[in-house]
């Protein structure tokens, strides 16, 4: 009989005779005798019917076909996800079926190699944070913002968190979803014009009451926070200071941790992974020591085996939920640990002097197409000051048009800031449907931002 | 310099030692820009004033480090993975094909809909398919895991009370329940209502009515079959029962390998259910995910979903719906972890109906053969059938001195990963064996075969288990000491005290 | 100091200073001093400039996509390489390093796992043709045959070798190239029409300088030879059978081993590897018993270790360049090892009934194809009998012209057999090029191939 | 069932010892069109009477079967590989991305010219570079491996002969030769005629005096530096010489990663030059292979370069040149293993002019570093600066039972791969040492470090030499037995006595 669909089952008909004989069953149905007969299906499932292997490929090509993705274009879009270029070897190695097939690390001798792997993460994620203590990663950017909220909360033992309007608005949302019956509330601090947090609002806000501070550097537009004001603020009033951070910003800015953080939280989508749709990339978090028996999720240390040999293990697990249910930190169970793996590839790869490079470069290109675009008639900053990778811009017509005009020449102009307008008040969300957020990754040579700038010059002109 | 021993992997120094300085891998584009002085882009007071200490490698040096380090790892690709309720399954490599096509790995989340019309289409199909195999109406791909998943479902339940004006408290959960389920119930601002098992393994009904008696009944969560692999028979009476008295009812889906095309929790009476596509679906567990949790809900619920949902319109396009006002918000950010569900698509386009009745029927009959080959050999505390999981204990071995963990870390001498051992925690000495249905008959006598002898040296020689793995990279570790004096990441020289790398 | 351009090597230069003391020099200049002024060179090459990573990709897939793949069309290319499908786990398993970047095994106590692998591929090419001995792999058919003539010279002593016209054109050409001062001469004989080669005019030729004879089943036109009679011609003037088969036809067609080969070559790309425009494929050579120490390459033989254990071991050296020198029989030393490797798993993903099935379904769906078009006005058959996978039929017009015509419709239609008209002579010589070569693969859907048939239709209506 | 052992790829039985009847892993499209009865397709008599005993095994046993082989397997990869002659440096994950792009890999050779301008336009620019690497003319890049391009090479020599009405049979090879050198010249129809080397390593001009005294002279063949690792300071006089006799200079080009940019065959005044990207363009060696061997010509012998040639039009389109009536044919089926020669375009469009040389540079440092290191540990025996690799011997320590051998199996168990011991013939009880450009200085100093330590074994433990490996899957393998009584392919029982699988 040939086999028209695919079928991970090894068993042979005389496999099975012989297994059923062993269960001393006459048929497979027989198993199930325990599902009350009203509660078991007889029709087969409405699914389409099984395919070959070729064919499921070809239908699944059909599929990815009918997209045009962005890493194809030239493309300008961030907001929280980048086209960082990803070194060839990442993929060899998370691709390793010891890595890309083993389950959490529960049985530590056969699991030195990811336990290792995480180890060196945390200590990856503590360098570029410079926090005492990172997890073995968290599922993205937004979760281990909420996650961050409920740490801060349990810890304070207080009801609100302020965040700054410039963490990013999906964040923000995520936080209010995710803790709506559980931890601090939020409250959020607008921006002032130039797009940075209007530091004076946000004291006015901090008391006694608040939990945690929120703050995202670079943020959502681009501008650079003044982070340690944001911690003096925090700290004043006994609260936490909570900092959304870019990791590969953090070859060029100064480390959070050195500037008052007591926990760092973000998304490392940009190192090592790819962009797929916006997940699944890599939540981090990392805290200062006093909040090591907080922080949610898989912990891995060192240790000694019986010969006193080094060796790790997860550890700290009585925070967690397997051990202590619902007193655990978190229900964090499955993590990103595999793209966790991914960054550690490509922040090995980069190493100390290339994350600083790739920074630079990111934030001469940026700086290069900000100053040519502000030439354009129209265009107007939106982010001011110094930026890293991305700024935003004030258009002379609807960003969205713009975007919208410049995909015929291969060019993915931006997110439109539109896009997330009921999520932000006061003076920098006047007029955003015409703002532009872009991003300069080190994909994007002279000559492209020389031509995205004449393309660009031309719809400012029609509009 | 260390003994000689010529396998791989064997230099167990971290990539912090191994780093030198000086050392690179990489390479990126000349700067083609006008070389603006660095304090005119970033003033100094924002800069960094100390560089990350990230490993100074040659490419070479990364790839050998990290294939030495991937030598010492175990995945289904190396071998039996029994790992109850994990259902460590074999992960079919087209789904790592699919997943990587650029088409769909190249997307950024905020390019317009237009350009990611097949991205939608995937997600569309897959979220009908889902709520095909869970018999309910509508499906949200966001969750990022199984937990996030019931964590999703919970807050639907929150939001359908408060939308009736009410707002219990109390989450009915077995003591046979996974960890996650009570933990997400306090993080959705519930707080959890235990209930017994009875002699079967079930809920104890008379348990369950009590604590409904108790009232405030936000709802109730339930693994079906449980996590000591038994299918709850009482299934319909139990929904009933949380129905009457005003609660909902949450499948959390992780054993969803036993009855997929069999039983869907729908028709049992469950209103959301959540699947791990990294469990029932294939897609690879990756040493610790990124899996997916999409749920599935009943049409009453649809509305509370997260945004966006994915909709085809009218005229077959396919597009994400914000504007959904008694939606409980976002689950994360973006969409749901896209890469992962572009497997579990794959994986069930190419199973079908068939094939997918076709796992469950060879999981539920693997776990039974591998249950009564050891009969006689482990403790087996429940004399039915099981479904696609059971729970030996190791309790008789315990006047030999030997425990569970002793049998586990014997096992890895074996090459057989070993089963479950820290939950459930209604049995003593546990270990839960989850075959899954892609391991061979052989693969299963093998295992069985190691049980035995194991179980034999327990008599014979029980210092053996104690003294287990002798075989592996590393003998058995520390746990105790490393959570005494957490040393949770690289300490460099310089941190002692001063001096460069 | 940026890195702007790939580098692998890894020193700092610290390092190379240090080193350079230790070998007492001042200047790595002065490691070269042996080199004469004279042949220095002191320019640097004429070479573009080195350029990064990302930039080499981008460049690289430039390149690629200045090229449109027969495997993202519908094709019907054959004649020697064809679009079969690659299981996804055949990637997976070559691009392990320890695979890739492996040497050839010299010391096999660190390399069982390559030489199990050609242990197993030599096992699996002898199943499929039914001979006693495979080496570990060939570079391609067409050199294959050249080592195969040369070995029939060898074990007869005799100067001549008679192949088919119906052996692929290219391989007789590289046979006629690389045997030009060494081994047998190449004489050919006519395939009669129909296209099966004349047995009657090769028994003519045949005689007791014939060192072997020669023929391809299925031959390039798709027809099937019959190959016990070849085998009787040869035998009977005391000459050997050299047969070219198509690994993948070897799951429905008889073994040319039970039909008397004593040389069995071909081209195994279709099992496993990419077509690659055409390389690396995989040649391959399988003899009899007799004819093992005559065989060329690499041999991997079963033996035990000082304990007794099973392992696998490089052997009958004597046989090769690297021992035996200007004696050996043969000159080749690296081989195709990965291509076999690729093979082997795809064969093993296949197994017993699989390479059946696959076969069955090429030759349902070819026989489908060709019963179609012989219906359209003005088609008719040019390969007669029953055929395989692949067939040639006669058009109302220039092949060449019909496969240009349907290119933008997102068909290749096949191979034109007047590409290779001056390497036939006899009645199949007329109007070759009217003649196209069609294969199908599983990967053609009846779907696809009604189109194709309505897109003949139409042009031949044209024409 | 084995012994206790944890770690992967020790079960080693081989696939066909794992098959098991009715398994199996593939799927393949339902049949779509008629089901015309077999033997209306193939007559009985074609078809095939038994099947091939290929493996049946399902998806996740063929994974497991060739991962475990693969933990036995040593590559690049694994560790440092310092194989003389063969230049295992690291190979670039990159070229293996840029080879697997779906517009080179998915192209088929007879498709129109017109669909396949990239990859010919790819394989113009490679011919040109390597013109200019070897300071020649015109390339060919149809060679599927050095030995290959030898035989291109020599009948390029020889239809230049034929040209001019000669025949000359002897082609002078030093002894220091590969033996692919005199095994290509018998193919091509020539005879070899055998030089001596000097007590400096080099061609003994004298001896080579003598030779071309002889008369008939086609060629030489040379590799320049050879495979002792030195330049051969007398080359310019060494072409004069053979050229004034009448006759060609082949260069060997496998020793080229030591003279990138640095000199120039060409310059050097050879004719043709073969390349072995597979050593010097870090193309991956597969276990053996696939290779590519391009040969460069000077402009005089570019009209026998074998068709098709690869042509720039003038309006820039690339085409393929059949049209050359000196050619000497066809060399291979198609056009060269251009899946391999994108891999070296990759590495040498990134490398650059500079990033050549550096890697000749470091190549030669790195050989120098280690010699030098190693001196007064085992015998060196030319007394002078060495190229890229070297030659050591292990005589001194024959006096202890210990040959080189012996040594290369005991490096094993410290997990540095053996250099080369079975050539150059010259030197007795030779290791051939290549560390390559991409090993860093610990690495170095470790192999090192494992050379000082066996030596150190050698004299107080020899058993310890005779014995090893000890750390290995296997302990020292007969090859004797092997070839005495050649088990070349899996036996079946069946095969023995009847009886199913
Ligand atoms: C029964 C059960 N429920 C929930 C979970 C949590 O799933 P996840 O790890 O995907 O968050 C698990 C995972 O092990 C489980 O076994
Ligand atoms: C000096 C020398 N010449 C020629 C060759 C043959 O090259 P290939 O294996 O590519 O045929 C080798 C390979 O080891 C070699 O070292």
């Amino acid at each position: 009989m040939p086999q028209a669909a695919t079928d991970y089952v090894p068993h042979s008909d005389a496999d099975m005779r012989t297994m059923l004989a062993v269960v001393k069953a006459t048929s497979v149905e027989e198993l199930f005798a325990d599902i009350p007969e009203d509660v078991r299906r007889r029709e087969p499932l409405a699914l389409p019917p099984g395919l070959s292997e070729l064919e499921v490929l070809d239908e699944l090509r059909r599929l990815a076909a009918a997209n045009t993705p962005a890493s194809a274009l030239v493309s300008f879009l961030g907001a929280g996800i980048y086209d960082h270029y990803v070194p060839a070897i990442v993929d060899t190695i998370v691709g390793r079926g010891e890595f890309l097939t083993a389950y959490t690390p529960y049985q530590p001798e056969r699991s030195q190699g990811v336990l290792q792997s995480i180890f060196e993460f945390q200590t990856a994620i503590c360098e570029l944070t410079g926090m005492d203590v990172s997890n073995a990663s968290m599922y993205d950017g937004g979760t281990a913002l909420a996650e961050a909220s409920v740490l801060a909360g349990s810890h304070t033992r207080r009801g609100k968190v302020v965040l700054s309007a410039g963490v990013h608005p999906e964040y923000r949302q995520v936080l209010v979803t995710e803790t709506a019956g559980y931890g601090p509330r939020p409250q959020v601090v607008d921006l002032q014009a130039g797009a940075a947090t209007d530091l004076a609002a946000l004291a006015r806000v901090v008391g006694d009451d608040t939990a945690a501070v929120v703050v995202q550097q670079p943020n959502f537009f681009g501008a650079l926070e003044d982070v340690a004001a944001a911690a003096q603020i925090a700290h004043a009033a006994g609260a936490l200071l909570v900092v959304v951070a870019d990791p590969v910003s953090l070859g060029l800015l100064e480390a959070p941790g050195r500037l008052g953080a007591d926990v760092v939280i973000g998304e490392a989508q940009s190192l090592g992974n790819a962009m797929s749709f916006g997940g699944p990339g890599l939540g981090f978090m990392a805290v200062a020591k006093p909040l090591m028996r907080r922080i949610p999720g898989r912990l891995v240390g060192q240790t000694v085996d019986l010969e006193g040999k080094r060796g790790f293990v997860l550890t700290l697990q009585t925070r967690e939920q397997h051990i202590r249910r619902e007193k655990a930190t978190s229900n964090i169970c499955s993590n990103h640990a595999l793209n966790a793996l991914a960054a550690l590839v490509h922040l090995s790869w980069l190493g100390r002097e290339g994350l600083a490079e790739l920074g630079l470069l990111c934030t001469r290109r940026a700086a290069y197409l900000r100053a040519r675009l502000l030439e354009l008639p129209g265009v107007t900053a939106y982010t001011e000051g110094p930026v890293f990778r991305e700024f935003a811009v004030r258009l002379p017509l609807p960003a969205a048009q713009l975007v919208e005009a410049l995909v015929p020449q291969g060019f993915l102009a931006g997110v439109p800031a539109g896009r997330f307008a009921g999520q932000f008040a006061g003076p920098a969300a006047a007029g955003l449907d015409d703002v532009l957020l872009i991003a300069v990754t080190e994909k994007r040579s002279r000559a492209q931002l020389d031509a995205f700038v004449a393309a660009v010059a031309a719809e400012v002109d029609h509009g | 310099m260390a003994d000689a021993q010529g396998l791989p992997g064997m230099d167990r120094r971290t990539i912090y030692e191994k780093s030198c300085c000086g050392r690179r891998a990489y390479s990126l584009p000349a700067t083609d820009v006008p070389e603006v002085p660095l304090d005119d882009l970033v003033p100094a007071g924002l800069r960094r004033q100390a560089p990350p200490r990230l490993p100074e490698m040659s490419e070479v040096d990364v790839v050998r480090h990290f294939t030495g380090l991937s030598t010492l790892n175990f995945g289904v690709d190396s071998g039996s993975y029994p790992l109850g309720s994990c259902t460590m399954k074999y992960n079919p490599r087209l789904n790592e094909t699919t997943a990587q096509l650029e088409g769909f790995a190249g997307l950024h989340p905020y390019q317009p809909e237009s350009l990611a019309q097949g991205a939608v289409e995937l997600m569309w199909e897959l979220g009908e398919w889902l709520a095909e195999i869970a018999g309910l109406a509508r499906t949200t791909l966001q969750p990022a895991a199984g937990a996030h998943g019931e964590l999703a479902g919970l807050l639907i339940i929150r939001a359908h009370h408060l939308a009736q004006g009410r707002e219990p408290k109390r989450v009915i959960i077995p003591d046979t329940a996974h960890g996650t389920n009570p933990a997400s119930v306090v993080m959705a601002g519930f707080t959890p209502a235990p209930v017994r098992s009875d002699a079967r393994g079930g809920v104890d009904l008379e348990h369950l009515r009590e604590v409904l008696a108790g009232g405030d009944i936000a709802g109730l969560m339930l693994t079906n079959p449980n996590t000591l692999g038994v299918f709850d028979e009482n299934i319909v009476e139990i929904a009933r029962l949380v129905h009457e008295a005003g609660g909902l009812l949450y499948y959390d889906g992780a054993n969803s390998n036993a009855v997929l095309g069999i039983s869907r929790p729908g028709d049992m009476g469950f209103d959301i259910v959540h699947f791990n596509t990294h469990k029932t679906f294939s897609t690879p567990h990756g040493g610790g995910g990124p899996g997916a949790g999409p749920i599935v809900v009943s049409a009453e619920l649809a509305a509370y979903l997260p945004v966006p949902l994915v909709e085809r319109a009218e005229d077959g396009r396919f597009f994400l719906d914000y504007d959904r006002p008694q939606s409980i918000g976002k689950m994360r950010t973006f969409y749901g972890n896209v890469g992962v569900l572009v497997r579990a698509h794959t994986y069930i386009r190419g199973l079908g109906p068939d094939g997918l009745r076709r796992v469950s029927e060879t999981a539920v009959l693997n776990a039974n053969y591998v249950m009564e080959s050891l009969r006689g050999v482990l403790d087996v505390p429940y004399e039915r059938r099981c479904m696609h999981e059971f729970v030996a204990s190791a309790t008789p071995l315990k006047e030999h001195g030997v425990r569970a963990l002793d049998v586990a870390k014997r096992l890895l001498d074996y090459g057989v990963h070993p089963p479950t051992t820290y939950f459930p925690l209604i049995v003593d000495e546990a270990l839960m064996v989850e075959p899954t249905e892609t391991e061979s008959r052989e693969d299963l006598d093998r295992m069985v075969d190691v049980f035995r002898r194991i179980v034999q040296e327990a008599h014979d020689d029980p210092q053996k288990l104690l003294d287990a793995p002798v075989t592996m990279p590393v003998r058995r570790l520390d746990e105790a000491e490393a959570a005494r004096h957490p040393v949770l990441r690289q300490r460099f020289p310089e941190d002692e005290e001063a001096g460069a790398c």
